[in-house]
C-alpha cells in the first residue's frame, strides 16, 4: 500500500502488523473494481433494483414559503432500503466481498442503522454475519438488534470500554486481526484507516452525483449551499465530493449535544475540545484528552455519538473549503418537529442536525439561492428517542401497558 | 545497545524471558511489586505498557486492565515516573508498550527524548507501521533506542525483510492471527513460519500471544531467543495474587 | 351519478342522501382529472418526487434458488414515503382534494399505516386533518398515532362497535355527513361507495403498470402469476390492474388467520363464511350472520382484518379471473421471517400473506416461469407484533425497562 | 294508505308527531312499555328501528342502542315479531327503519312481505338512495307500504322533484348536515329550505333530526306536517326511565 490515503496529514492507516497484506488485498480490490467500467454499473444496477436509486430530490415548497428565503430541496436518503444513505455504503463494498471471495462479514454499529443495513447485505448476498455493539446501544437501540437478529446476523453486546460506537470498532478491529482470511470488516462510515475514508466516500458519492444532476435538471442552476449532518462524515462526503469543485458552500452540522460549553457533546469541527490524534486505525480531530485518551461523547442521535470523524472533512475544515457547525439535542428535536409538520417528512435524528443549520440560513439568502439538506435517513427508527424527547404520555402508557403484559 | 544486550544475555541462557505489565494496574504500588518478582524470578527484559483507550491490538484481559487502570486515574506522567523508578531499581532493560496516539499527543521527538532521559531501551507501538513511523523511527534513532517492529504469519519475506530495515533491538514476532490472550497452537506450520522470520533477519527474534508455560517456552527453545508472557501474568495477578508472580515465572524455564 | 359502480352487482354508492351531492361533487373532479391528460403527469410527478416512483422490481435470487421453480420477483411498495403503497392512494386523493378546493381530509385506518400516509398528505398540501381509529387499534398501533399526531393530525380514537376498522369508517362517515362542505373523505381502499374502489384503483394501478413495463424490459416475457395480499383490496387491485387482459395468472391472498374452520378469520373470498351484503355504502362479500349484522374478524395483519372486500374484486372472484387463497397467522410469520433471512427485505405482515402463497407455489412451476409478489409496505412497523410472534426476550426486556423508566 | 292516513289526522291537529325507538333497548320489554307510554301520549306514528351492526347515519346515542340491542341478542326475527304485537295492540301506524343490509339479507320481497303481514305501513332505509332501491320501490308497491325517502338541505331541487316521484306515505326532510343526536339551528335559512321541500312534493313533510323541545315544535307548526323526535326519547328514557316518556311527549305539544 503505497498511497497511504492522506489528505494532507490527516488520514493514513495506523494498522496492526497482521492486518496489513488484509489491507493491500482490499485496496487492491477496491482500486481494481474503480478502474473497472462495469463495476460502477453494476453498483448502481443494485442500488436502484434492491434499493431505490435514484432518491428524489424533493423541492420542499412549505418550508422554502415559511422561511422566506432560498428555495429549500431535500435529497432523500431516507427512501433507501433499511431507512439511511447507510445502504449505499454497505452495498458497495458487499459488491467488493464478492470480488475477493471472501464469506463473512463483520460490521460495528451505534445506532443500529450501519449493523441493520450490514446484516441486509449480508441475507441478500448470503455471508455470514457478525456485528458488534456496544452495549449500552445494544440496551436503548433494541428494535435495530431485533431486525438484525432477525436478518440472521449474530450481534455481539461489546462490554469494555464506554460500551458504545468506539468500542464496538475496536472489538470488530479485534475481529478482524483473528479471521482476516474469511472476513471483510465492513465499516459503516468515512473513517478508519485508508482505504476506507476514501472507499466509502466513493461509494456514497453516488449521493451527490445524483443530486447535482437533479438540481441542475429541476433549476438549471447550482444550490448556494449544501448541508449535511456529520457523525463519522459518510452521508456529508456522500453529498458533498460532486459538488467540491462548484462554487457551492458545503456545511457540515456535528451534534451540539447539550452545547459545546458543556463537554456534552459531539463536536470534533466544530469545537474547541477536540485536537488531532491517532486512534482507530486513522490521524484525525479527536474529543481527546492531552494525554491521548478518547472522552465520553454525547448526542440525541446515537448515528453522530463518534469521538472521531472523517480524516478527509478535517482535511476540508483545515483549508476551509467545508463550514462546520454544530445543533444543540433540543434545536434537533425542534427542527424534526418542524419539519414533520411542514412536509410531511420524518428525518432521522442525525439527519435533523442538517434541518436545523439550514432553517438558521434560509431567511437570509434570497428566492434566487438554493438550499440541499441531506435527508441521510427517516426517523421512525428514532421512536424511542423522539417519544422520549416529546414525553408523549399516549407513549409511556402505551409501554408501559405491554410491559405489563410481558411481566404477566 | 538493546541489540548487542540481548545478544549477551543469550549467551549465558537458552531462551529469554520478556514479560508485560499494565501499568497502573491493578494499581501503579502492585505493578511495582510484579515488576519486583518478576526481576527476582529471573525475568530478562519487561515491556511496560502505558494505557490508552483504545488499545485494538489487545485482546479482553489486557483490553480490561488498560481501563480500569485509566479509570483509576492513570496519566502518561505517571507512567514515565514508575518507568524512572523500575529503572533506578532493577537491572533490567525496560520498554514502553503503547499505542501510536500516546506519543504522538506527547510528541513523537520529545518522547523518544523522555524515554531517552529516563533510561528505557525501545518501543513497542502496536499501530505504527513502519511507513507510518518516520518521525517515530527518527527520534528513536536519535536518541538511541530501538524502535521494535513486529513480523506476523501474514507477513510476506520481502516485506519481513524491508520491516527488519527500519527495526532496532529485536522483532517482535507474532505467534498468531489475533490479538492477546488467547491460546496459540505451536504446529509445523508455525515452526516453518519461524524459519522464515529467523531467515529475514539477523536482530534476535522474540515471539509473543499465547505463550503461558513451560511446555510452550521449551518448544521456542531454540527457535527464537526470547519468549514473551503477556496476559498469562495478568491472569495469575488476578486469580492468585502478586505473590504467585514469582513462582509462576520461575516455573517457566525451569 | 349515472355510472354507479358496479361490477356485474357488485359496487354501488348506498348513501345517505346528505352525501348525494357531494359524491356528484367527487365523481366530477374525478372523471374531469381522469380526462385531463395532464393530471396524471402530475400525479407521477408527485410520486417520483416525493416519494420514490417508479418503485424497483427487486429479483429475488436466493428465494428463487431456495425453491428450485419459478423466477421470483417483488414489487417494492415498501420503498415508498411512509413505507406502503398507501402512499398511492392519498397522494392521489390530495391532487383531487386540491381541486376541489377543499381544506380538509378525514380517514379511517385500521394497522395506522393509510392513517399516517393521510396525515403526511396532509402536511404535505397544508390540509386539516382527522383520523379516525377503533380505540383497540389506537392502543395496538400506537407507534403510528404517536407519528399522525407530530404531522398534525387530530387523531380520534372511536370507542363504538368492535372498536377497530370497520367502526372507524362508519365514524369517518358521520363526519363527513357532518362536514362534506369543507372536508373530504380520503377512503383508504378499494372499497366504499362508488366512485371510490375505482378512483382508489386508479391511482394505485400506478403499481401495475409498473410491474408489467419492469417485467417485460427486465425479462421480455409476462409473469406467469402475480400474488398480492387482499385487505380492502387496494394493492392487490393496484397491481392487478394491469395484467388483467394478459394471459396473467392473478392470486389475491386473504388473512386465514387461525384458520378457516376456526371463524377467526377475515377471508371473504376464499372462505365459506361470508356471503353478500350491503354495508359501508357498498354491495360486496362480507362477513356477517344471516340477520347481516357483521362479525368480528381477526388477522395477526391489522391492514387485513376488515369485513368487506373491494367489490371489484368481488366481482373478479366472481368471473374467476382472479384465483384466491388464504394465508394463517403462524404460515405468515414464517414466510416473514424467510424472507428476511434470504433477501434482506422486510416485508409488512400484510404483505407476507401473499408471499405465503408465492412460496406454496414456486417450486411447481417451470424455471421460465416468472411469479411477482407485491410487497405492499415494509415490516418494521410491525415489530411490536412481530416481536411477541417471536416472543423474543431481548425485545421483552427492553420494553419492560423502558416501561420501569416511565414508571419511575 | 299511509299518505291518505296522516292527511286526515292532519285535519284534527295542527302538528303531528313521529317518534322513534330502537327495537330491543334497553329490551324488547321495556321497548314496549316505551311504544305504549308514547301512543298513550298521543304520538301518532311511531318508527321502530331494527338495530344494525354499522349504522351510519346514526349519531351517538342511537349508535350505542343499535349495539347494545344487538348485544342482547336482538334478532330480525324478534323485532318483527315486536311489532306484530305493536300494530295488534296500539292503534296507529308503524314504521320500520333500518338499514338496507337487513332487507337485502331478508330478501327485499320476503321482506316486503313480512311487513304487509305483520300490518305495518311503510319503511325508512336511510343507506337506500332511489337510484339504489329499484327492486325495494317495486316490492314496497306491491304490497301498498310506503318508501320513506329523505329530502336533505343539500339536495337540489330537480333532485327533490325526482326523489318525490319515488316516494309514498310522506317524506322525511332531515333538518340539517350531520348524524341523528345534534342539535339543528332552526334559522331563517333552514325556513328557506322548508320551503323548498314544500314545493318540491305535495306528499305530507316530515321534519327530523334535532327536535328535542316544544319550542321547536311551536316553530314546526305551519312548516311541516310531522315532527319527528328521535334520539331524545332515547336520552329521556336513559335518565330518567321508561315512565318518564309520556310526560316528556305531552309536553312538547301541549
Ligand atoms: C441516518 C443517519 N445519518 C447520519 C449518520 C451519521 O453517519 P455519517 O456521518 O457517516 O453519515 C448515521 C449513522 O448511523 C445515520 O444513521
Ligand atoms: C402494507 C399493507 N398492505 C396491505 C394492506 C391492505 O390493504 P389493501 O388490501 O387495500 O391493499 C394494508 C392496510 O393497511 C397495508 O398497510
Amino acid at each position: 500500500m503505497d498511497n497511504r490515503g492522506y489528505y494532507d496529514g490527516f488520514g493514513g492507516a495506523f494498522i496492526p502488523e497482521i492486518l496489513v497484506a488484509t489491507f493491500d488485498e482490499l485496496v487492491d480490490a477496491y482500486m481494481d473494481a474503480k478502474a473497472d467500467s462495469g463495476f460502477w454499473r453494476e453498483y448502481e444496477q443494485i442500488m436502484s433494483s434492491y434499493s431505490c436509486r435514484p432518491t428524489p430530490l424533493t423541492f420542499a415548497g412549505n418550508l422554502t414559503e415559511h422561511f422566506g428565503g432560498a428555495k429549500i430541496y431535500i435529497k432523500r436518503e431516507d427512501l433507501n432500503h433499511t431507512g439511511a444513505h447507510k445502504a449505499n455504503n454497505v452495498m458497495g463494498q458487499g459488491l467488493l466481498v464478492k470480488r475477493m471471495g471472501k464469506k463473512r462479514v463483520i460490521a460495528e454499529t451505534g445506532a443500529g442503522q450501519h449493523g441493520v443495513a450490514t446484516a441486509t447485505m449480508a441475507a441478500r448476498f448470503g455471508f455470514n454475519c457478525t456485528i458488534y455493539m456496544g452495549e449500552v446501544d445494544v440496551e436503548r437501540q433494541r428494535p435495530n438488534v431485533f431486525w438484525m437478529e432477525r436478518l440472521g446476523a449474530e450481534v455481539i453486546p461489546v462490554k469494555e470500554g464506554t460500551r458504545i460506537l468506539k468500542d464496538a470498532i475496536n472489538e470488530a478491529f479485534r475481529d478482524w486481526v483473528t479471521n482476516m482470511d474469511t472476513t471483510h470488516y465492513v465499516l459503516g462510515t468515512a473513517c478508519g484507516p485508508h482505504p476506507f475514508p476514501e472507499m466509502v466516500t466513493y461509494f456514497q458519492s453516488i449521493i451527490g452525483k445524483e443530486a447535482r444532476k437533479q438540481i441542475l435538471e429541476l433549476e438549471g442552476v447550482l444550490p448556494k449551499r449544501v448541508y449535511a449532518c456529520v457523525g463519522g462524515g459518510s452521508n456529508a462526503m456522500g453529498i458533498f465530493s460532486d459538488f467540491m469543485d462548484d462554487p457551492v458552500e458545503l456545511v457540515g452540522v456535528e451534534a451540539g449535544g447539550e452545547g459545546l460549553e458543556s463537554s456534552r457533546h459531539a463536536s470534533r469541527l466544530s469545537s474547541k475540545d477536540a485536537s488531532i490524534g491517532v486512534a482507530q486505525g486513522y490521524k484525525t480531530y479527536f474529543l481527546q484528552d492531552d494525554d491521548g485518551q478518547m472522552k465520553e461523547t454525547h448526542s440525541i442521535a446515537a448515528g453522530l455519538d463518534y469521538v472521531g470523524v472523517s480524516p478527509i472533512l478535517s482535511h476540508l475544515k483545515e483549508t476551509g473549503r467545508v463550514r462546520f457547525e454544530a445543533a444543540m439535542d433540543h434545536e434537533v428535536v425542534d427542527a424534526l418537529s418542524f419539519t414533520i409538520r411542514k412536509e410531511g417528512l420524518i428525518p432521522a435524528l442525525e439527519s435533523s442536525h442538517a434541518f436545523v443549520q439550514a432553517f438558521k440560513e434560509a431567511s437570509e439568502l434570497s428566492g434566487d439561492d438554493i438550499l440541499i439538506i441531506n435527508q441521510s435517513g427517516r426517523g421512525d427508527k428514532d421512536i424511542f428517542t423522539v417519544a422520549d424527547a416529546f414525553k408523549d404520555p399516549g407513549w409511556e402508557k402505551f409501554i408501559i401497558k405491554k410491559a405489563e403484559g410481558y411481566n404477566a | 545497545m538493546l541489540k548487542s544486550y540481548l545478544r549477551e544475555q543469550r549467551t549465558k541462557k537458552d531462551i529469554l524471558l520478556m514479560t508485560h505489565i499494565v501499568l497502573g494496574y491493578p494499581s501503579f504500588k502492585e505493578s511495582f511489586r510484579i515488576v519486583e518478582e518478576m526481576v527476582e524470578a529471573g525475568v530478562d527484559i519487561m515491556e511496560l505498557q502505558i494505557p490508552f483507550s483504545e488499545p485494538i491490538a489487545d485482546g479482553a484481559v489486557i483490553l480490561k486492565a488498560n481501563q480500569r487502570s485509566l479509570a483509576a486515574g492513570s496519566t502518561v506522567e505517571k507512567c514515565i515516573a514508575f518507568a524512572e523508578k523500575a529503572i533506578q531499581t532493577f537491572n533490567i532493560p525496560f520498554l514502553f508498550m503503547s499505542y501510536y496516539n500516546i506519543l504522538f499527543k506527547y510528541g513523537v521527538r520529545q518522547f523518544a527524548e523522555v524515554m531517552a532521559e529516563t533510561g528505557l531501551k525501545g518501543a513497542i507501538v502496536p499501530d505504527l507501521p513502519p511507513e507510518e513511523g518516520a518521525e517515530y523511527i527518527e527520534a528513536m534513532a536519535d536518541h538511541k533506542l530501538a524502535p521494535i517492529f513486529i513480523f506476523t504469519p501474514t507477513t510476506s519475506m520481502e516485506r519481513m525483510k524491508k520491516i527488519a530495515g527500519y527495526a532496532d533491538g529485536f522483532i517482535y514476532c507474532v505467534a498468531r492471527r489475533g490479538v492477546t490472550g488467547a491460546d496459540t497452537e505451536f504446529s509445523l506450520e508455525f515452526q516453518k513460519y519461524l524459519e522464515r522470520c529467523r531467515s529475514a533477519t539477523d536482530l534476535p527474534l522474540a515471539l509473543g500471544f499465547g505463550v503461558k508455560e513451560k511446555s510452550d517456552i521449551d518448544f521456542l527453545r531454540g527457535k527464537v531467543d526470547i519468549a514473551v508472557v503477556g496476559t498469562q501474568t495478568i491472569r495469575i495477578v488476578e486469580k492468585e495474587g502478586v505473590d504467585a508472580v514469582g513462582g509462576f515465572i520461575r516455573g517457566l524455564r525451569s
